[in-house]
């Protein structure tokens, strides 16, 4: 099948976020990921919470719906039960999804609603101008927080994963390239799939990404995670992850006799979530951060069970209608 | 021996079952009012939970109950007095002293009266009766329990097991005194029991003890005869306010060629709606049970942007949960119900109660200027219709619809004639134009609608949302003029749902001294009112509300002919206020209630009287 | 060379700054209206943020405006209409080219006037003047991007950071113009810049060259003088409507000897409030920002329930998730105080924007009978006193409160006399007595509030929740007649709030023949028309009402003096329907506006006029 | 000190639960941990939201507040950040806090805000009677799902830490005598305490734990936890839990050449999550469900910071009332 144009997937209307914004790049992995998969338009449910980056829909040449704030997972839910032959793509930020849609968030990964669920973490509340988001760093400095947040963040895998996830996926907005692939992975997995977008926002928390977004050290300071593939990273490839007890550790490959086979291999489709969980918590600088599809376990999901319990149902009971339904029972003629 | 007996017959008979939480009482009571109804009877019922948590055995806080009026004329209320009371044990009896007629008759089962009982029912003596001030009742002592676990002997069943058959054997003490067939209940039981025959067995067993046992004694020295009721031919079944409302919403979806999607949270006393939409996967029901109300109507919001009728059904707190996204559906203008079942408020209030003090939430509980069309049901069977109507309005006028109903509706039941499908008027989407130009806040001349575009139909790929749109083309819109386009059309809209729904009905008296004004769930006490006064003699009248947002179109005009006008609410007096809003050039007086319970058709009368009688 | 230069006194200014979102037209604002404040002069602003998002540069999207009106009379408004327009770039001129006098100065960057940007500002020719009809503006034509350019040749800095400082050459243009000392904002640059003296330096050669500039070229040929207006003696600061309201909350709490807590999310035009609360832990503020809406509200309650005075801020749509909560305030009658800064509805509707619309959920967006008060302020100053009334009526009186304040009020800024804080009525909280024995409901007799019994006082131990209570004693109570009397009785407790809130005034000819009635945040508009009209002989009056529910006691005998009254309100008619449902004998015309702007002075004389000649 | 008397922190309210719920034994075994540690009555605030078990309050001589149905996190947390020497115990059930209460839950975790959270798990919402809940199992048929729900469940403990929790505790109602010693040890924990009750609704969900319960075979079942201690079960003390790569498994001592030395040592502090998460996730029948403190790490609290934040501000401010605000800054004065 030849691939769609990009310029089908896009809207008449202007895109309005401040010059350099992170969310353009992923508006345009997104264009590329859905025509490089030749989705029709028409298939494609695009919808969002409130957030700057929730305004991701208008740009959009599909069905779009920018929601309110915090609903994007429950208005999204309802859209692909209610009609599962949708690819339903939801678009949300860190307070969208992890603050006032806490609850959503953690229930429609817990329900295994298929959908992609793209995450926009520039761990601040950008359209409000610059508050603190529940993925702030302790004691950062915000409009809300003068002298610094008293408050520990969440991990948006971490929390994933404790809601029962099944495929998570950590990308970076200036990266195109390994965005559009992972959105296709995320669109190919049945079930939900959640993708956090490291997003830096220019205005209010630029720069939170360099050190790993280092254009030198990225190799070093990012790994790249592939089923079935080594766990190695480095300039030089020359660098990998081992077991350690219950813990990680990273190691060189050639030194103290360790080879490229004592590296662990990564198994995205493990169900256990020990080792997925520990790759998720790695932190910069004693680890790299864990990039790709970190997780990617096949399960039922709810939208299908949903429809196969009505089949099964249907298949077995003599109730067709309204009229037959009315006249089932206890029913009584007055003459 | 046989005993001449006198059967004496009445036009309406109301009785409370009543007893502890494990009596059974719901089911005795149900038995009773599907034989009735089932001879040709009208009946009307009420079941009424104590509080949504069991109480320790044998106190006042654990009993519950079960009233029904049934008669051979029309039935509109299950009745203010018992003319029977079942009393199964001490604290059903001071949970129900109130509520018993002059001359009624009470039954007990006189295995419970005891001190420790009376203790756990908070007596201050040994003599009950007195001390409730109910000697002069008709009081009869049965010992059920003993008697049940005399019939039951041998049957080789528990002491537990034998006693849960207590209430067939009182039920059969009610057929025998209203001279009802037993043969109902004992296909029930055979049916329901399929699997265990014994406990089938055991039950009918004490149901014929009982009736018999009530033919022999000298206590009940003659018995009743009700005749069935003229009512319309046709076919009928019994249905309780909201499986009359899950069953509506069923079929407005099915009228209109449109999924059914409910999205909804469990709450008292809307939580059987949900129950009822899950269970009819046999008629493709997509029945959501979401983590909370937002998620409730946020889901079904989500439904009907894909093209499925959304819909959610709550009360009260839940109602106030779902206002910001009431909001969401009325600017996208897409199509949506929104049940109210309510309940005794503020806050928790009185979760298991009924009540009218939602009017105003439902009317303008969220930001912004933002119409949403609001109806009512007013009798258990006819919240059918009106769930119907919110669908047909939701989807042709493509706006959110609340329908108020409330726990008295929700949870009484009543005989109701089987209608056709076909005879529903058909519901038309207003799909939009596959090949055409779509453009989504175009409006159609009549109704000022916008046209629905599906996901997942070719060309018509559109966006939607939460900000300001611009006329016609949808795109947000800043525009400070386009705002206020935008507002007025919203409002007009809504207002012309006013030329697609009835007018506003009078019963009674044309020329009444008084018209009577109510809305919603006490119209089948505000109608036995009015028809007891005007066989008194009196000059009334009743217009009762279905369609509160957009009012019908003679609402003035009808009103306006009367000079005194009363409003009766089961609040403070949001109607009132809302019409006062609405024709201030009218007076109107006011008659609140606000207990957690019906009105009485007596304290109506009571109150409409005085008002007719004053100056 | 020097020119005769005519200065020209004026009694009061309108100008607004504009230009793209980046280019500093908010810190310009703020820097003349401090200036002009400091010297004496009337002030009154308006930030006009276009959207929430910055939009591409250049675009109409994407422009950030300042208004400010100045004079030597009173100043209510920050003006309908500019005198003097700044636009920056061809967008600035397009989005404001309506809001230009006729007759009025049109200065622009003329560097930015290019054929890139009349494309990105949509203009269709390269004639801006003559597209948008202003070619008979007094239009000036400066090279600002060039001249600051040149200005900061030198200095080392980059061409994007030179261009920084293009707003301060503009605000010495105009101070020029106004021939305003340049010194105070001088002395500005020097605090805030005090780390980078070349950024400091920086700016003030721009402005100098800008003043300098201005006094040279013939394109200005006169300039005007502005006389300082009399005023009433005292210290004086600028204060905007949010940072009014959190100071005022923090007043209250400090007068009642209470601890402040604030729980709130973040909203548009809210968030200022709760960003200053959060930076005023040197007053022991304890702010939390919460997780949504609800968490805001319901830490707040938790806060009040531990002894704190709690209070929670938002905007509509976040009002309308606090609904059910407000409920549980109610019902379990704790102080809490809950901020509205009201904006464009319905759902996310235009939230940038001014709007009057939440005063029906205000009032009613809750389940059951929810009785609270809402009060409503009317200046960005007075928003200081009403946010202290508020915390003075809910611990004094044990309720919520709702204080309506809009995103005029909330983003505008005026000089503020600065009140002495033992000026202000000391706030007693009516804590429950320690020894004697406590009832959670039992009731004061003046006010009817229940007391208050603070966590970790030992023999005060209680418990409270969203139950009906029985009154008294405040156990879980199901009674019927005990639910009546305990909704009204929290009726009541709310109704006797009118005894002690201020009478409603009549500003204008008590004789008038049109009452202009008015409340929150239109009180500017609505005074400076009635001023006018009244100017030229028209006999007019005005009530404009902080407190809304319960009313000041004397409201209808204010309003039924007067034939005929206008309710004039930013939205379709709340407060005018609101006074039908309380006041139904009275006939009420309407004003109604709904563009998310403020009413202008010169509509509302027009439409009053109209009213007026109308028989 | 000498221990209070249980009664003492009784009400005079009647307690109105169905007969044989467990709630009744948690309600005695709350008693008896705070009369074992003499806190004194008017220092504890026991907060709910609505549901069977949120009654609790009710029973309680303290001071108490029945909330609103989802919002015991929230409003507990108002309470204990408002006035922190309050002991605040959240009291709150499987459908009050992780369906409605989801959000708040897994905040007041992230903030750890000191308090302990009694989490009653009968996987059913009791109150409204007999609806599944966010933990009823897969396939559950209640009230509201007549052919089987078709939702995964959430693991409260795996919930907890996703969140970023720093306490967890699992304990079952039956076992006043673990109750109460669990409870005690959350009270002592600084930061929150989350205790899963496993709860039996006789009504609605009876015998849902009966299995693990069994009072012959519970040893075997059951692994009770302590810090510190080897992770051995079992009627003969003769098995235990040992490494398997990043999983656990259960071996036999004596068996295999294991002895006890080669049994894992439970260490409830340590940060590191992904043996606690793997021991939260433990199910019979193949592994023995793991009760008792299994996470509690020592780390800053919310409620505390808030106070130390405050006072740093204080100590370097001039401004020390309202009058020194308001004249602070620009002001002028018109004479
Ligand atoms: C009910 C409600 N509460 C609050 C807001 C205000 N609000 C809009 S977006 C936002 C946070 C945005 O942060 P995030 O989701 O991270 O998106 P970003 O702008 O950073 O992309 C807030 C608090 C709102 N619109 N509605
Ligand atoms: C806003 C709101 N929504 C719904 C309800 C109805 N409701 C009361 S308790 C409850 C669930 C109770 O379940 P759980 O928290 O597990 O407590 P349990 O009764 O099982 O102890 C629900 C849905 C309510 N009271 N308020
Ligand atoms: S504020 Fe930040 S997140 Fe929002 S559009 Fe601008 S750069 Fe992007
Ligand atoms: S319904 Fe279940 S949880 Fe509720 S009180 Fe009864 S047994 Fe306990
Ligand atoms: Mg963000
Ligand atoms: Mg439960």
């Amino acid at each position: 099948m030849k691939k769609a144009n990009v310029k089908n997937y896009k809207s008449d209307q202007e895109v309005r976020w401040c010059a350099g914004c992170g969310d353009f790049a992923v508006l345009n992995a997104v264009y590329k990921a859905m025509a490089e998969m030749n989705i029709p338009t028409e298939d494609i449910a695009v919808v969002s919470g409130i957030g700057c980056s929730s305004r991701f829909p208008y740009y959009m040449g599909t069905y779009g719906f920018h929601g309110i704030h915090g609903r994007a997972s429950a208005i999204s839910s309802g859209v692909k039960v209610a009609n599962p032959k949708l690819s339903v793509w939801q678009i949300t930020g860190d307070g969208d999804a992890l603050a006032i849609g806490g609850n959503h968030f953690i229930h429609v990964i817990r329900r295994n609603i298929d959908m992609n669920l793209i995450l926009f973490n520039n761990q601040i509340y950008g359209l409000t101008k610059g508050q603190y988001s529940p993925t702030s760093k302790m004691g950062a400095k915000t409009k809300s927080s003068p002298f610094g947040t008293v408050e520990q963040p969440f991990n948006p895998g971490e929390l994933v994963i404790g809601a029962r996830g099944k495929f998570f996926a950590r990308v970076v907005d200036a990266n195109i390239k390994m965005c559009t692939e992972i959105f296709k992975e995320a669109e190919k997995h049945k079930g939900l799939s959640a993708v956090e977008v490291l997003q830096n926002c220019v205005i209010f928390n630029e720069g939170i990404y360099n050190f790993i977004n280092d254009k030198k050290e990225k190799s070093d300071r990012q790994i790249f995670l592939k089923d079935n593939q080594a766990m190695i990273f480095g300039k030089n490839k020359d660098k990998g992850l081992m077991m350690d007890g219950f813990k990680l550790k990273v190691v060189e490959i050639g030194k103290n006799g360790i080879t490229e086979d004592d590296i662990l291999i990564h198994d995205a489709q493990e169900n256990d979530t020990v080792l997925h969980n520990a790759l998720i918590n790695m932190h910069p600088p004693e680890f790299p951060i864990a990039m790709g599809v970190i997780r990617a376990v096949k399960e039922q999901h709810y939208d299908d069970l949903v429809e196969k319990q009505i089949k099964e149902v249907q298949e077995k009971t003599s109730i067709r209608n309204m009229d037959d339904l009315l006249n089932s029972g206890s029913v009584w003629e007055v003459k | 021996m046989s005993k001449k007996i006198d059967t004496i017959v009445l036009e309406e008979v109301v009785i409370k079952f009543s007893g502890d939480s494990g009596d059974g009482m719901q089911l005795t009571g149900t038995q009773f009012s599907n034989t009735s109804a089932l001879i040709g009877q009208d009946v009307s019922t009420f079941p009424d939970y104590p509080a949504e948590i069991r109480a320790p055995q044998g106190t006042v806080g654990g009993v519950s109950g079960f009233q029904l009026n049934f008669g051979s004329k029309a039935i509109k209320t299950p009745g203010d007095f018992a003319d029977v009371l079942v009393a199964m044990n001490p604290a059903a009896l001071k949970a129900n002293a109130r509520w018993i007629k002059e001359g009624g008759t009470i039954i007990i089962d006189s295995d419970t009266f005891n001190k420790k009982n009376f203790k756990k029912a908070e007596f201050k003596s040994e003599k009950p009766f007195e001390e409730l001030k109910l000697e002069d009742r008709n009081i009869i002592q049965a010992p059920i329990s003993f008697l049940t676990k005399e019939t039951l002997k041998g049957m080789g069943m528990t002491t537990k097991n034998v006693l849960r058959s207590k209430n067939m054997f009182t039920l059969g003490i009610i057929y025998w005194l209203f001279n009802e067939p037993l043969d109902l209940s004992i296909n029930f039981f055979k049916k329901k029991f399929k699997k265990l025959p014994k406990v089938a067995k055991a039950n009918e067993m004490a149901l014929r003890a009982g009736f018999n046992y009530a033919g022999t004694v000298e206590a009940l020295p003659r018995n009743y005869k009700v005749a069935p009721a003229s009512i319309e031919k046709g076919f009928y079944r019994n249905v309780s306010g909201n499986v009359a409302t899950a069953w509506g919403l069923i079929a407005g979806a099915e009228r209109a060629d449109l999924n059914l999607f409910i999205g909804s949270y469990p709450i008292t006393p809307a939580t059987e709606i949900l129950q009822e939409l899950t269970a009819r996967k046999d008629l493709g029901v997509k029945a959501f049970q979401a983590e909370d109300e937002i998620a409730g109507i946020c889901t079904a919001i989500g439904a009907s942007f894909a093209g499925n009728l959304g819909v959610t059904t709550t009360s009260g707190p839940g109602l106030a949960l779902k206002g910001e996204a009431i909001g969401l559906a009325v600017i996208t203008e897409l199509p949506l119900v929104i049940v109210n079942v309510q309940r005794g408020g503020p806050s928790t209030g009185l979760p298991t109660k009924t009540e009218q003090s939602d009017l105003m939430q439902a009317l303008y509980g969220r930001n912004g200027e933002s119409p949403a069309v609001v109806i009512a049901a007013t009798t258990p069977s006819d919240c059918f219709y009106y769930a119907y109507e919110a669908c047909r309005i939701a989807v042709e006028h493509m706006t959110p619809v609340i329908l108020l109903t409330d726990g008295f509706l929700a949870n009484g039941a009543e005989p109701w004639r089987i209608p056709k499908m076909d005879d529903l008027p058909k519901i038309k989407p207003p799909f939009a134009k596959i090949g055409e130009k779509y453009l989504p806040y175009k409006r159609e001349l009549e109704k000022l609608n916008r046209k629905w575009a599906v996901p997942g139909t070719k060309g018509l790929e559109h966006r939607i949302g939460g900000l300001e749109k611009m006329e016609i083309t949808g795109n947000v819109s800043y525009v400070p003029e386009n705002h206020e386009v935008m507002s007025k059309q919203r409002a007009e809209k809504v207002k012309r749902v006013e030329n697609f729904i009835p007018e506003l009905k009078i019963y009674g008296d044309e020329d009444a001294h008084l018209l009577i004004v109510g809305w919603g769930g006490t119209y089948g006490h505000l109608l036995t009112a009015l028809n007891e006064m005007r066989k008194d003699g009196k000059k009334v009248a009743l217009a009762h509300f279905n369609y509160i947002f957009p009012l019908p179109k003679n609402t003035f005009d009808v009103l306006s002919k009367f000079k005194k006008i009363v409003i009766a609410e089961l609040n403070l007096g949001q109607f009132a206020n809302y019409l006062r809003m609405n024709f201030p050039s009218l007076e109107y007086l006011q008659y609140n209630k606000i207990q957690g319970l019906p009105f009485t058709v007596v304290e109506l009368k009571e109150n409409f009287n005085k008002i007719l009688e004053a100056k």
